[in-house]
Order: C-alpha cells, then sequence, then structure tokens
C-alpha cells in the first residue's frame, strides 16, 4: 500500500492537503483563515484532478512543428477542467471576502462564533 | 368565550404544543391576559387617547415577548460561551480532527486503488483523448489543444465558466456597492469609507507613482499578449485578463480613484461585460444552434499557426479575457470604497 | 431535427442572455424582462413536454459541431421536461406574486443585479435538469450557489450575512466533494459523459478493478449532493437562510433550486451508476434513513419555533426527507413517488413563504404566533391560500401532499418487512408532527384577535397577486385530484430515463 | 526532477500547515501566496502551462491582492492589538 502510496505521489499529497483543508474550515473560527481553508481544500482538488492527465515522458498539448500523434501529448482534459475550477475557485473567494467586510463593518470582529451571537442577540432586540 | 378558549387549550394538540415549547405557550397566554383588560379602557375617553393605548398595548406586548426570547435563546448561548466554552471547544476541536483524519484515512485508502501515476494505459488516455489531440489540429484551427477543447469541443462549459465570473460580480456588487443618494449627491457612508481608505496611504507616493508608469504598459502589453496568442501558446481569455487586470490596479492603486475613473467608471463595467458575455453567448448560440441541426457554420479555421486563425476562439478569448479582467478590477475597486 | 427539438436549448439561452441583458436595464424594464423570460420558458418547457410525450424515447441534443464524448450535450425527456414545467411555473407564480413587495427588501438601485440572479438561477436549474456531462453540471452547480446566496444577502442585515456565510462555507465544501467525486470518476473511466460513464461504471462493477474509488465516488457525490439539498443531518444552513432572505428568494431557494440538486442526484443513481450498484453500496439505505430522520426530526424542530418563518423553513427539512425517503427505496415506485413528492412540495412551499409573508406584514411585521391572531381575516387571500398549503404539506386529501404520501406508503408495500413498517410508521409519524404545527398555525390564525390592539391599516394587495396566489392554489389541489396523469409521465420518464 | 518534485509537494503540506499555525493574519496570507506559487511551479512540472500561468496570475496574483485589501479594509495589516486579541 505504501508503494502503491507512493507511485502516486501527486494524488496523496493533494488528498492531505485536501484533509487538511478541510479540517482548517472548520477548526479556525477566524473568517479568512477559513477562506484560506476552502481555497486549499479547492486547489487540492484541482491537484487531485490534473494529476489524472499526466503521462510520464509526454508533453504539453500544444502542437509543435506539425506532430500531431496522440503518443507525444498528454491529456488535455483535466487541463481544460482545472482552468474552469481555479476561475471558478477565485470568485467564490471574491464574494467570501465580501461577506467577509460586510460581516466586520457591522460586528467589528472576525470570529464567526462571536458574529453568529451578536446576530442571535440582535434578533431579539 | 373564555370556556371555549380554555377547552380548545386542553386539546392534547395544543398541550403537546406547550410541551414542546417548555411553557412559554402558557407565559404567552398570561401577558396576553394581562394586556386585554376590558374595563381598561373606558368608551367615553377621547379616540386620540385610545389609540395611544392601544399602541402602548402592542409595544408591551412586543416588549413581553422579546424579553421572553432573550431568556430563552440566551440561556443556551450564555452557558455555551462561559460554562461550555472549554467543553464544546475541545469536542469540537476533537471531532474535527477525527473527521479530517477519516476523510485523509480514506481517501487515502482510494488513492492506493487510483490508476498509477503517469502510466500511458490509465482509464483517462482513451479515443476523447485521442481526437482531440490528433484531430484538433484540423477541427477547431488552435495550435493549444487546451484552449481548442475549452473553447470549441466544450464550448458551454467555458460559457457557464464565464457567467460564474459575471454572476460573482454582480453578487459583489450587491454586497459591497455603496449607492449615491437620490439627489446624487455621495452619502455618509460612501465619504466615511473614502477617508478610511486614504487612512494608512500618502496621496502621492512618487515611487510608486513612477514603478506604475513604467510596469502598467508592460503588464497591459503582456496581458494583451496572452489573450490574443491564447490559441497558439499557453495562456488564453482567463490568464490574460487577470494579468490585464492587475495592471489596472496597479495604476489604481498609484494614481487614485480620480485618474482611473476617467477611463474605467461603472458604466464602463457594464457595458464591456455586457458587450462581451452578450457576444460570447450570441456566438455559441449561433454556433450550437448550427451544429445541433447539422448546418454549416461558415467560421473559416485560417492557417493553423497563425495569429488570425482558430475561427472563433481568439474572440472568445477577447470576450472572455475582457470579463475576467473587468470583473477582477471591479472586485479591488469594491473592496477598496465601495465602487468605482 | 424539427425546431420544437430546440426549445429547451432556446430556454437555456435565454435565460443566460436574459441575465447578462438584465445588467445594463433599469429596475423596472429589468423587472418585467425578468417576468417575460420566466413566462417564454414556462411555455417553452411546456411545448418541449407535449413533444416529448409524443416521442417513444429522448433525444440528445448537441452543443456544438461535435458529438457527445467529445462535445457537451444535453438530453431531454419526458420527465426532465415535466420537471422544467413545473419549476418553471413555479417560478413565474413566484415572481407575479412575491416581486410586487421586493421594494421592501432591495434598494431601487440593486434591484436589477437581484434580477439577474433570479435569471442566472432558473438558467441553471434547466442546465441541471437537462445535462448529460457530469462537469457541465459542476460548472452550473456553482452559479447556482452563488446565485442563491446573493438572493438571500439582498436584504441586507446582519442576520441574512450571517446566514449567508453559513450556507457559502456548507456549499462550497459541498462543492468541493462534489468536484472531488467528479475527478476520481473520470480518473477511474476516463469520461465524463453519462453514457460511456455507465458503461465504464459497468465494466468496473463485473471486472472489480477500482471497485472501491467507487464506492468513494458515490459517497462523496451523493454526500456533496445532500449537504446542497439540506437533508436531516446536513441542514444547518437551511432554517436560517430560508428564514432571513426575503420571503421570494426562500420560496425560490426552497421550492425550485433544492430540488434541482435532488433531480441531479437521481439522474446520477439511474444514468451514471444505475441502482444495482447504489443498492450493493448501501448508500441507498444511508439516504433512507437520513429521510426517515429528517421527517420526524424537522417536525419536531418545527414545533418548537416561536416564529411563524422559522416554522416553515423547518417544515422544508421535513419534506426533504420524504424525498430522501422516496429515494432511499430504490425501487422505481420509490423514486417515482420521491418525484412526485418533489413536485407536489414545490408547488405547495412557495405558497407557503409568500402567504406567510402576507400575513406576517398585515400583524405590524411581528412573526409570533399570537401576533398572528385574526391575520385571516385581515387578508383573506393569504390565510385561504396558507390554509391549503399548509393542508397539503400536513397531507389532508385533494392536495398534492396527500397523494405524495400515498405513493410512498403503497411505494413501501413490496419493500422488506422491517423497512416497510419503518416506512408507514414514520409517514404516520410525520402526519401527525405535520398536523400539530400547522394545524396550529391555522387555528391561530383565525382566533380571533385581542380587541384592543391596534394592527397597522392592512395595505392593498393588487389583483393580480391574489390571482397568482390562487391559481398557484389550483395547482396544489389538481395535483391533489389529477394526479393520475402526472404519475403516469413520471413514470413513463423513469422508464426512458435511464 | 523527482526529488524537486517531492520537494515542492512536501513543501505544499508545510504551508498548508503553516496556515493554520501561524499567529497573524498577515503571515498565513503570505504563507498561502507561497502555497499558490509552488503550485504553479507543480503545475508547470505536470507539463501543463496553461494551468501555473493561469494559477500565478490568479491564484497567486488576483487572489492574494484581494486577501490583501480586505485585510486593509478590516484594519489587521497595522497588527493593533486588540484585533489580534479579537481574532483569538
Amino acid at each position: 500500500m505504501l508503494q502503491a502510496l507512493y507511485e502516486n505521489i501527486e494524488q496523496t499529497v493533494a488528498v492531505i492537503l485536501f484533509g487538511i483543508g478541510f479540517v482548517i474550515l472548520l477548526l479556525q473560527r477566524n473568517l479568512i483563515r477559513k477562506i484560506i481553508g476552502l481555497n486549499i481544500m479547492s486547489t487540492a482538488t484541482y491537484l487531485f484532478l490534473a494529476s489524472m492527465g499526466y503521462i510520464h515522458g509526454r508533453k504539453a498539448p500544444i502542437v509543435v512543428d506539425g506532430v500531431t500523434q496522440a503518443i507525444h501529448y498528454i491529456n488535455p482534459v483535466p487541463t481544460g477542467l482545472v482552468l474552469t475550477g481555479i476561475v471558478v475557485s477565485v470568485s467564490f473567494t471574491g464574494m467570501m471576502l465580501a461577506l467577509t467586510v460586510r460581516l466586520y463593518r457591522r460586528y467589528r470582529t472576525l470570529d464567526i462564533d462571536q458574529i453568529a451571537l451578536m446576530a442571535r442577540q440582535e434578533e431579539v432586540e | 368565550m373564555s370556556k371555549r378558549r380554555s377547552d380548545w387549550q386542553n386539546r392534547p394538540q395544543e398541550r403537546f404544543v406547550r410541551w414542546m415549547r417548555e411553557g412559554y405557550l402558557a407565559l404567552d397566554e398570561a401577558i396576553e391576559d394581562s394586556v386585554i383588560q376590558p374595563g381598561e379602557a373606558p368608551p367615553e375617553v377621547d379616540p386620540e387617547l385610545a389609540a395611544q393605548h392601544q399602541e402602548a398595548a402592542l409595544q408591551h406586548r412586543h416588549d413581553r415577548d422579546l424579553a421572553l426570547d432573550r431568556l430563552a435563546q440566551y440561556d443556551l448561548y450564555a452557558w455555551t460561551l462561559t460554562k461550555g466554552r472549554r467543553l464544546i471547544g475541545r469536542l469540537h476541536v476533537l471531532l474535527s480532527l477525527l473527521l479530517g483524519g477519516m476523510i485523509i484515512f480514506f481517501l487515502l485508502g482510494t488513492v492506493a486503488h487510483m490508476p498509477r501515476f503517469g502510466a500511458a494505459d490509465v482509464p483517462a488516455n482513451n479515443e476523447v483523448i485521442t481526437r482531440y489531440i490528433e484531430q484538433g489540429l484540423a477541427e477547431t484551427g488552435a495550435t493549444n489543444m487546451v484552449a481548442g477543447m475549452i473553447l470549441d469541443y466544450r464550448a458551454f462549459d467555458t460559457l457557464g465558466e464565464s457567467t460564474v465570473l459575471f454572476i460573482a460580480a454582480c453578487a459583489v456588487l450587491i454586497l459591497l456597492r455603496i449607492d449615491l443618494d437620490d439627489k446624487g449627491q455621495p452619502t455618509q457612508q460612501l465619504i466615511a469609507e473614502e477617508s478610511d481608505d486614504r487612512h494608512y496611504e500618502p496621496k502621492n507616493d512618487r515611487i510608486l507613482q513612477g514603478t506604475a508608469i513604467l510596469l502598467t504598459p508592460i503588464l497591459l502589453l503582456f496581458g494583451l499578449y496572452v489573450i490574443l496568442n491564447g490559441h497558439l501558446s499557453p495562456g488564453g481569455g482567463f490568464s490574460g485578463g487577470a494579468i490585464v487586470s492587475s495592471g489596472l490596479i496597479l495604476y489604481l492603486n498609484a494614481f487614485g480613484f480620480k485618474k482611473a475613473g476617467r477611463f474605467f467608471s461603472y458604466k464602463t463595467f457594464q457595458l464591456v461585460s455586457f458587450g462581451a458575455l452578450g457576444f460570447y453567448g450570441v456566438a455559441k448560440a449561433y454556433s450550437f444552434y448550427c451544429g445541433a441541426n447539422g448546418l454549416e457554420s461558415h467560421i473559416p479555421l485560417g492557417t493553423p499557426g497563425a495569429i488570425l486563425s482558430g475561427g472563433l476562439i481568439m474572440p472568445l478569448n477577447i470576450a472572455v479575457g475582457l470579463v475576467v479582467a473587468c470583473t477582477m478590477y471591479i472586485f479591488y475597486a469594491l473592496f477598496r470604497k465601495g465602487g468605482l | 431535427m424539427s425546431l420544437a427539438h430546440n426549445f429547451p436549448f432556446f430556454t437555456i439561452l435565454l435565460c443566460l442572455l436574459a441575465g447578462v441583458v438584465t445588467s445594463v436595464l433599469k429596475p423596472r424594464a429589468a423587472k418585467y424582462l425578468t417576468l417575460l423570460v420566466s413566462l417564454v420558458v414556462l411555455v417553452l418547457s411546456a411545448a418541449t413536454l407535449v413533444l416529448t410525450l409524443r416521442l417513444e424515447s429522448s433525444y440528445s441534443f448537441m452543443m456544438g459541431h461535435f458529438p457527445a464524448p467529445w462535445g457537451n450535450e444535453i438530453r431531454i425527456g419526458r420527465l426532465e421536461a415535466l420537471m422544467a414545467t413545473g419549476f418553471s411555473a413555479v417560478l413565474f407564480i413566484t415572481l407575479v406574486a412575491g416581486l410586487y413587495h421586493m421594494p421592501m427588501f432591495v434598494s431601487q438601485k440593486k434591484f436589477s443585479l437581484y434580477c439577474i440572479m433570479v435569471d442566472l438561477a432558473l438558467a441553471s436549474v434547466l442546465v441541471m435538469l437537462y445535462t448529460n456531462d457530469l462537469f457541465t453540471a459542476y460548472v452550473f452547480i456553482e452559479i447556482i450557489t452563488i446565485a442563491s446566496c446573493a438572493l438571500v444577502i439582498v436584504r441586507q442585515n446582519g442576520h441574512t450575512l450571517v446566514a449567508a456565510t453559513r450556507y457559502l462555507i456548507m456549499n462550497l465544501l459541498a462543492s468541493g466533494l462534489v468536484l472531488l467525486g467528479i475527478a476520481m470518476l473520470y480518473g477511474i473511466t476516463g469520461h465524463l459523459l453519462m453514457e460511456p460513464l455507465q458503461e465504464a461504471v459497468r465494466e468496473i462493477y463485473q471486472t472489480g478493478n477500482y471497485a472501491q474509488p467507487l464506492t468513494v465516488v458515490i459517497a462523496l457525490i451523493t454526500v456533496g449532493l445532500a449537504i446542497k439539498s439540506a437533508l436531516f443531518p446536513f441542514h444547518a444552513w437551511a432554517p436560517d437562510t430560508y428564514a432571513f432572505g426575503p420571503p421570494m428568494s426562500s420560496a425560490i431557494l426552497s421550492g425550485i433550486i433544492s430540488k434541482a440538486y435532488i433531480f441531479l442526484l437521481i439522474k446520477f443513481f439511474y444514468r451514471v451508476i444505475g441502482f444495482d450498484i447504489i443498492r450493493q453500496s448501501h448508500i441507498d439505505d444511508f439516504l433512507f434513513y437520513c429521510g426517515v430522520a429528517g421527517m420526524i426530526m424537522g417536525s419536531v424542530m418545527a414545533i418548537s419555533q416561536r416564529d411563524i418563518r422559522r416554522m416553515v423553513a423547518y417544515s422544508s427539512v421535513a419534506q426533504i426527507g420524504y424525498v430522501y425517503m422516496g429515494l432511499g427505496m430504490a425501487s422505481m415506485a420509490g423514486v417515482a413517488a420521491a418525484l412526485f413528492q418533489m413536485l407536489a412540495h414545490s408547488a405547495a412551499k412557495s405558497l407557503l413563504f409568500l402567504s406567510t409573508h402576507e400575513l406576517v406584514s398585515v400583524s405590524g411585521n411581528h412573526k409570533r404566533f399570537h401576533s398572528l391572531h385574526g391575520a385571516g381575516y385581515r387578508n383573506v387571500a393569504a390565510g385561504i391560500v396558507f390554509t391549503v398549503s399548509a393542508m397539503s404539506m400536513v397531507g389532508i386529501p385533494f392536495t398534492g401532499g396527500f397523494i405524495a404520501k400515498l405513493y410512498l406508503a403503497s411505494a413501501a408495500i413490496p419493500l422488506g418487512g422491517g423497512m416497510r413498517v419503518l416506512v408507514l410508521v414514520a409517514l404516520a409519524v410525520s402526519t401527525l408532527l405535520n398536523a400539530v404545527y400547522f394545524l396550529h398555525t391555522v387555528v391561530s390564525i383565525y382566533r380571533r384577535p385581542a380587541e384592543d390592539v391596534l394592527y397597522p391599516p392592512a395595505h392593498h394587495i393588487p389583483r393580480y397577486v391574489v390571482a397568482a396566489l390562487f391559481v398557484s392554489m389550483l395547482m396544489t389541489v389538481y395535483l391533489g385530484i389529477g394526479s393520475g396523469p402526472i404519475m403516469r409521465v413520471i413514470e413513463s420518464g423513469l422508464k426512458m430515463f435511464a | 526532477m523527482n526529488f524537486v518534485n517531492l520537494a515542492l509537494l512536501g513543501m505544499l503540506v508545510v504551508c498548508a500547515l503553516a496556515v493554520s499555525f501561524t499567529k497573524n493574519l498577515l503571515t498565513s496570507l503570505i504563507v498561502y501566496m507561497a502555497y499558490s506559487l509552488i503550485m504553479a511551479v507543480i503545475w508547470m512540472l505536470l507539463e501543463s502551462p496553461d494551468l501555473a500561468i493561469t494559477e500565478a496570475a490568479v491564484g497567486a496574483g488576483i487572489t492574494s491582492v484581494l486577501f490583501f485589501v480586505t485585510l486593509k479594509k478590516i484594519h489587521a495589516l497595522q497588527g493593533d492589538r486588540d484585533h489580534e486579541q479579537a481574532q483569538k
């Protein structure tokens, strides 16, 4: 099993990063760190996805000198998918940060638990 | 009437509800009874006083209601913040670590069973890929197969992706944009934001401005190069747009909103994103419609490798680049001071 | 291929383009454009439904010049068309009945942005109904996540911000799980399109290579979509989001968007994996027990609420539990019942949110039950509509909810002993609990108000709003009376679906 | 090549852990920037130049700029004490 994990080292690291991002997301109460955790989680997924496309000894999928045999190039599909993913995750980051700014403007703290408590108190006031 | 009401209250269903609400309903009733006292507002009092009385009664009831709520909700929360805080904190840490560990463990077990990294015989390396690579140049006219794939073969995904950016920009606009008031004058909040924005910054930083003068044109040119060569070399609309927007952000930082506002206002954002996304949508709609109905689309593919080649890919890259640049710039401007 | 075959594509594109065009429009024009678009989508979807009723099997529509495994494609069958028609009808009625009170929640200058969100949410719901490609589904899931978050935060107060943050965090977590699942599935099969995926999955099932990753993939995608549709243990984000957002947004979120995720999950089960493998992996049992727990716990939590909108929000959790229970039976009848429940709940829940708002607004915006006394007299139309939709939620005969429960119960009959008893007991208990809190509310809106309490003067409700609410109410009643044809469409659609 | 790859992947994990354990928000942000840059290099090693350029421009560039401007908005850049307290 360890041998298999070592051979798939990219995916192994991606999975570990996914777990770390997940734990940061759950444990950190600071919103900014939570967002960083989310970003780590999504990049880990992209690393996992991109490692599916790599094939030893082949080149990036850009046609050079008119060579179009499939055995010369790596798989372009994961690259395209990850490209989409990166752009999606930057839009989410922007949106989460905007929410953070608004929450800070209102409650003057970044601690999500305290913010929730204050909102709760506001409700009954 | 009161007898009927008490009968109704004694029904099992009502009693169950009362039990569920831990007796607060009974308190509600008590308040209600204390508020409604028929004899209290005699009919001959002048109507204004009666209205005041009624309003006071409503307010009183509302206040009592809130007080009860505060009691009900604050109890548990107060406990979690004081005595229960450490216990809950520890429990949370323990559970999170356990969950994270379990996720890592299970996924590692999965990774060990996944196809070998870098092998040529993985399932992902199938006939789909072969056609993308071997026919891609002839069918899309793009040397960069990734660009050909995301903007021609799987263009619908990319349309969705540009829409994600657009909708995120709109959502951030909802959250952070501070509107002018009805007369078109800046509101108090906007002025406060602006002064807050200048808080740490010298107004005209010579070093920053000098660097910006030097770097902005280079960044813009490089961004344009990346966008325009998207079908020939790595890059394309997304990365090029981000580079262009970083040039714009640098300019904005060095010279302030007034100067940047001369060429980029909210109107510009609206028009550019409308134009670019509209063009993207219409162009792709035409191509999808032709493709699905078996019509010829009459879009020349050009000589592969030349700058004017790849059919719709270059215009689409430009559209995507514009959307990305606008979105990123407006993100930045909105974060800075809630407007452009 | 005739012009009518293009209609689903037109609806998707129309919504996307309308979203883009709306960004440069004035608020008034934006409002009318949104209404028009949802009406056109309704008409075109109905036409598609008529077309697919004539066809023997579903057809696929190429998005581009390249056939399926290379290009994107959408696939249209009876079930998709039925759902699209139902959802766009619900959306249209919600817009007609809800847009007039939106100025209370969103400033005039941000109103066109709100309309963009509605348009794009409809577009992505349609794509999720029709798509035949997992990655396209992922991209549009992300659009819908942003759109629904923005639908909530247009009402800018502390609660909506906190609720939206919670919503976004939970949903991004779920998106991460879904994407990881799709990545793994791509790694072990090499496809993203559903038909080749199914072949590859069958092969994996037969040869046993990569069987362990396949189980993990099923778990990841199921849990991800379950979080997004607020299944019971993952529902933490739902009540606040539904209760504090503008009522129209809550109606859209709970009535349409959460159903779109479930439809995608059904599609994933049917078209990608196949139910025999689902049964093998025991994911269906997991969904079944979560659904049953949700039915009971959602109702219990709804009873303990003191705020009418939170009560309605928790009842959503309970109703989603019904859908997942039907899905967890992993049989044709169970899934058909779940689909019917989706339609019935979608129609009734949007009504419930809208009429609740009307009732609250004639009671001085106090959401406590005793402030609502007599609200049914102050606003007669809203009272009637609320009563009927509450009856549908409880499952009183002649409403959609009753028929849905009946189908769920009859789907449980062929199951094994323990499960059958559990389904029947859970249905009975949950109906009882629903009755407790909904009938209590209905009784309290028709109780005589205290004589001396001064309520604000009832604002005038436009006639068309009342008309829209009544049309939607008739829809709920129709689902209860004329359920036969709809159920036949669902069953034949499910046969075409796989 | 293999050694470089392993070192980069190891650094990724270290950066991800460091984000969580640093005391100061600004530090964790800079660590995250480093994480993105390493990721860009890894894309390059995986023969995906498209991803490398996009990650460098979008992930390490724009995302970090957005994070920094947020930190500025919430007055966390000058590191005054009560904010540090508020974050804990």
